[in-house]
């Protein structure tokens, strides 16, 4: 076995993009990973090898082009379970990303059990895509949306949470496992113990965890999971819903269409087996694909390395840039207890103008609200920057950008 | 995998024809429908149960070829059987009967779709009428993961 | 400029899957294509390039990559807009594919707009994608769901329109423009206009039209279109709804999430611009860019050259499929009405065991409801088989098939 | 496209520290709020108009450099304008102002917020005050279609 300092070393060599140059012939170095990650080579070989030898339409013809798209297709599935340790397949939905799977659940699950009076909670550094489907669910019910707080070091304040809880109200707690703009992870372990002490369910939007950490669902104890298979290596357009059995049999169905049905009549339809009630229409076949491939490179890899490997780049990464005169870091500094996302402002320089001046050095960085309004203005900001890692970043990545950090210094006379 | 010219023997290809048992009860006392959501085969089983023994079963629908022949096979080995003979049947049993162990796997739900009604009738006669439920459950589990 | 008839010729080197040999070394003879396409090497190699050069998030990012994979993505729209003449790009909604895209319709534009004892008018021969999801919103407003009845011909009886419109209660008609089990081309042109003069509005499923033949949006006059990138040469997980921008205006948004928003706050959000509206969440970016590869080679090739290639196709497979004994085909033989689409029932043997025959001989073709179950009611059967051509089939591949049928009949002692 | 350093020039700095027409205006005629959903920019304008000209004009808000200088700029060439001519100040005025011609398609809309919250607020006023509906579609538009 290679140590895993050669690992990651070698692990650049996968990634075509990483060789690219940008602007005036700069290496690129891509540092906005929360977004979305780059494909290693397994992962584009595999789409490119089921559209040239294998593409069919899966599950319903006889032919051996199908039959082996079909495999294929389940094959993902299977590996998602092993992968965030699901123990039943048929809880395993395919849906586009996390946005997708969150709305799903506020629509096939939401509007049936939330009514006039009830309470969703969400939290202050919730992802839009974990907020907006539960304002609009929660305004057609009648219903009210409250938010954990979040407290100066980036954690929630789970005191919010018993409050909540207390009233008797509450149908559903939603909550990120990582937050996409402070890293913080969150103590999920604690929230679904009080919440399961008072018969709620859970909702966790793992799309920050997923890619970065082990996972398991099993330990969890989770109702419904989330996450989207771009931020984890594999292809976009793809992504998973996990709903325990339970709660998934008390779901209506959502799309209507091929697939998702057992008998269709005029004026009346009954439904298919789970999981493929929750998947009408030709689902994204290749990408789904992609997606086990992206799963088998992280295995191999292993996520605890993963995620040494990103801490170490963090700890790295907080030293430098706490050297930059006048730039402050949100969140926590106990590296236990955040992912590879740093966020940060520069002296009074606006974000998307440090963006601007670092994509000249080829730097790529996120400036802006991160999807993240409510945390915003909650940390009284309009935008931060926010650079994030993946296992192909190295310490020279983040010399780079604190170097690049002295030009914008220089133009911005700080 | 077997080809298909050994799939498509003329057993099969007579039960498709001449299904035997084929037909309705009147007065059973048990009757499931189910249907293969994929391919639009559709099974109905009608049993009359007697001192917990199929003294007759039947069935009608619509399907290929294999579905009937496997239908055809089945209600065949289930009658006479004690309802808890009747549960312990397994796919190859069916399979077994008509050389069709090494189907590949769309086809496996219409051979066995027959077996999942069967299931799905016996579970639903137990817990009507014997209350049972812990095995009921377990019938119930058994019939949704057949294939 | 090439001959068609060279150019026909050349086509097939484009798709590498067509090389492949299935089974017991058969040469692959696709005929599946009103169910996927195969895909050439041009848009396989788009998909490959945006992963290797251009691959990041859109829309928000000011970083080159951002900015390219921005670019792209918003290409494809450009190209659609002339592909089915759209004047206004800001009507055009990137979804999965055709189910998405009426579900979407169902559920943003139908839960806001039908009413208690309105009437949304279908037809017997639609894809279950355009039965379902009326049958769930019609039964949750209390309203119904009526049906245009179909001749023996495989045409649709217009006077069954007029009697529903006759009541003034139909809010909407909805119908595609190709049968996917008969073929049949449906006179859209006088149902919009039946449905103008009484203020209806009119969705059409271009599912099977736009892969087959030149679609004019604005010569059409609808107000809803949806479709399908996959049965186009395009990836799997992309498709696309147009909506014409008077009736987008009136819509609740489908989905919550980022990019759909202009400001989140905690209670309260206000949307995006159109189309961003309702494409919430990161969006299948690489299959809209591959998506505009089948375009531009769907265009290279001219839209009625395709139609023309399939018209041949289908006088020849149906003269020679007439010849064979106790074969019947469904539909109606007017090579102008039809598009090439051939559903057939083979003397007593159930299509499935058809299916399964010949597919020891290489040939893939659906056998089954073909996802139209009310169809297959109004047939008076179980399933049919279903061959369909596109661009790279042959005359050969039609003569493979017939002969096929010849073991299919030994087999079952016809 | 120019480089970033070309960019970032003196004017542009200043201007980001120390905006011109800057706060708000008690009693405006009209005022007009928009914010860019990508970036979370986000500019109000009011201004004071009497007989058809814009006697007074401030913007506040947040936003990034660019978007600052761009909104000091734009206000400062709407000072004094009639409607006419305020309705006609196109993308150039204000970018070559700042040789930004050449900014990212990104850019382009932090450069161009205030304008298009301008020409919001014009049609506001002018569908408010001076029912001319036809042009105000026009303007409309050309606000909804700046970028
Ligand atoms: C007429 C028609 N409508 C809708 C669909 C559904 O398309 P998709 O599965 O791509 O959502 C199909 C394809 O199966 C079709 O043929
Ligand atoms: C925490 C979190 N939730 C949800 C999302 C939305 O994921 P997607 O855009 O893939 O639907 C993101 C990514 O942007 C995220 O970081």
């Amino acid at each position: 076995m290679q140590s895993t300092e050669t690992l990651f070393e070698n692990i650049r060599n996968d990634f075509p993009i990483l060789k690219r140059t940008v602007r005036d012939n700069k290496p690129l170095v891509y540092l906005d990973n929360a977004s979305t990650t780059q494909k290693p080579n397994q992962v584009i070989d595999s789409i490119t090898d089921y559209y040239q030898n294998h593409n069919a339409n899966i599950h319903r013809a006889v032919y051996a082009l199908a039959e082996e798209a079909t495999e294929a297709y389940e094959a993902t599935r299977d590996k998602i379970a092993n992968f965030v340790n699901i123990k039943d397949r048929q809880e395993i939905i395919f849906v586009r990303g996390t946005t997708e799977a969150i709305n799903l659940v506020a629509y096939a699950w939401g509007r049936t059990h939330i009514k006039e009076g009830d309470i969703v909670v969400t939290t202050e550094y919730e992802h839009h895509s974990n907020i907006v489907p539960w304002q609009l669910v929660t305004q057609e019910k009648h219903a009210k949306l409250e938010y954990i707080g979040m407290d100066d070091n980036g954690e929630l304040i789970l005191d919010d949470l018993d409050k909540y809880l207390a009233t008797g109200k509450v149908k559903l707690v939603t909550f990120s496992l990582m937050s996409n703009v402070l890293g913080t992870i969150t103590d999920a372990q604690k929230i679904i113990e009080k919440c399961k002490a008072a018969g709620v369910l859970t909702l966790i939007d793992g799309a920050q965890a997923v890619p970065h950490m082990k996972v398991d669902l099993e330990k969890l104890g989770c109702d419904f999971f989330a996450f989207s298979g771009h931020k984890m290596l594999g292809p976009t357009g793809i992504g998973v819903l996990w709903v325990r059995k339970s709660v998934l049999e008390t779901m209506s169905p959502f799309h209507g269409g091929g697939d998702m049905i057992r008998e269709v009549h005029k004026y009346e339809t009954t439904w298919n087996d789970l999981p493929y009630k929750f998947e009408a229409g030709t689902p994204n076949i290749a990408d789904v694909v992609g997606l086990g491939a992206a799963i088998d490179y992280l295995t191999k890899i292993g996520m605890d390395n993963v995620r040494e490997h990103e801490i170490e780049l963090t700890k790295y990464a907080i030293e430098k840039l706490s050297q930059v005169k006048g730039l402050h870091i949100y969140g926590t500094k106990d590296l236990s207890k955040r992912g590879g996302v740093i966020s940060f402002n520069f002296a009074d320089v606006h974000p998307h103008d440090v963006a601007q001046i670092i994509d000249e050095e080829g730097i790529a960085v996120r400036s802006g609200h991160h999807c993240a309004q409510v945390l915003m203005e909650r940390l009284n900001v309009a935008a931060t920057s926010r650079a994030s890692f993946y296992i192909y970043n190295t310490k020279q990545d983040i010399d780079i950008l604190v170097n690049s950090l002295n030009i914008v210094a220089k133009v911005f006379k700080l | 995998m077997s080809s298909n010219a050994d799939i498509y023997h003329e057993m099969i290809v007579d039960y498709s024809r001449n299904p035997i048992n084929y037909g309705e009860i009147e007065n059973h006392d048990v009757t499931f429908h189910d249907s293969n959501p994929l391919c639009g085969d559709s099974i109905d089983i009608d049993m009359k149960i007697d001192d917990n023994k199929v003294t007759d079963i039947k069935f009608h629908g619509k399907g290929c070829a294999i579905c009937m022949a496997c239908s055809s096979v089945l209600t065949e080995i289930t009658k006479g059987k004690s309802l808890d003979e009747a549960r312990a049947i397994e796919k190859n049993d069916v399979l077994s009967e008509l050389g069709l162990e090494h189907l590949q796997a769309v086809r496996i739900k219409c051979a066995l779709l027959s077996l999942k009604v069967l299931k799905s009738a016996l579970y639903t006669y137990i817990g009507k009428n014997l209350k049972d439920t812990g095995d009921v459950d377990k019938l119930k589990e058994e019939a949704a993961n057949l294939y």
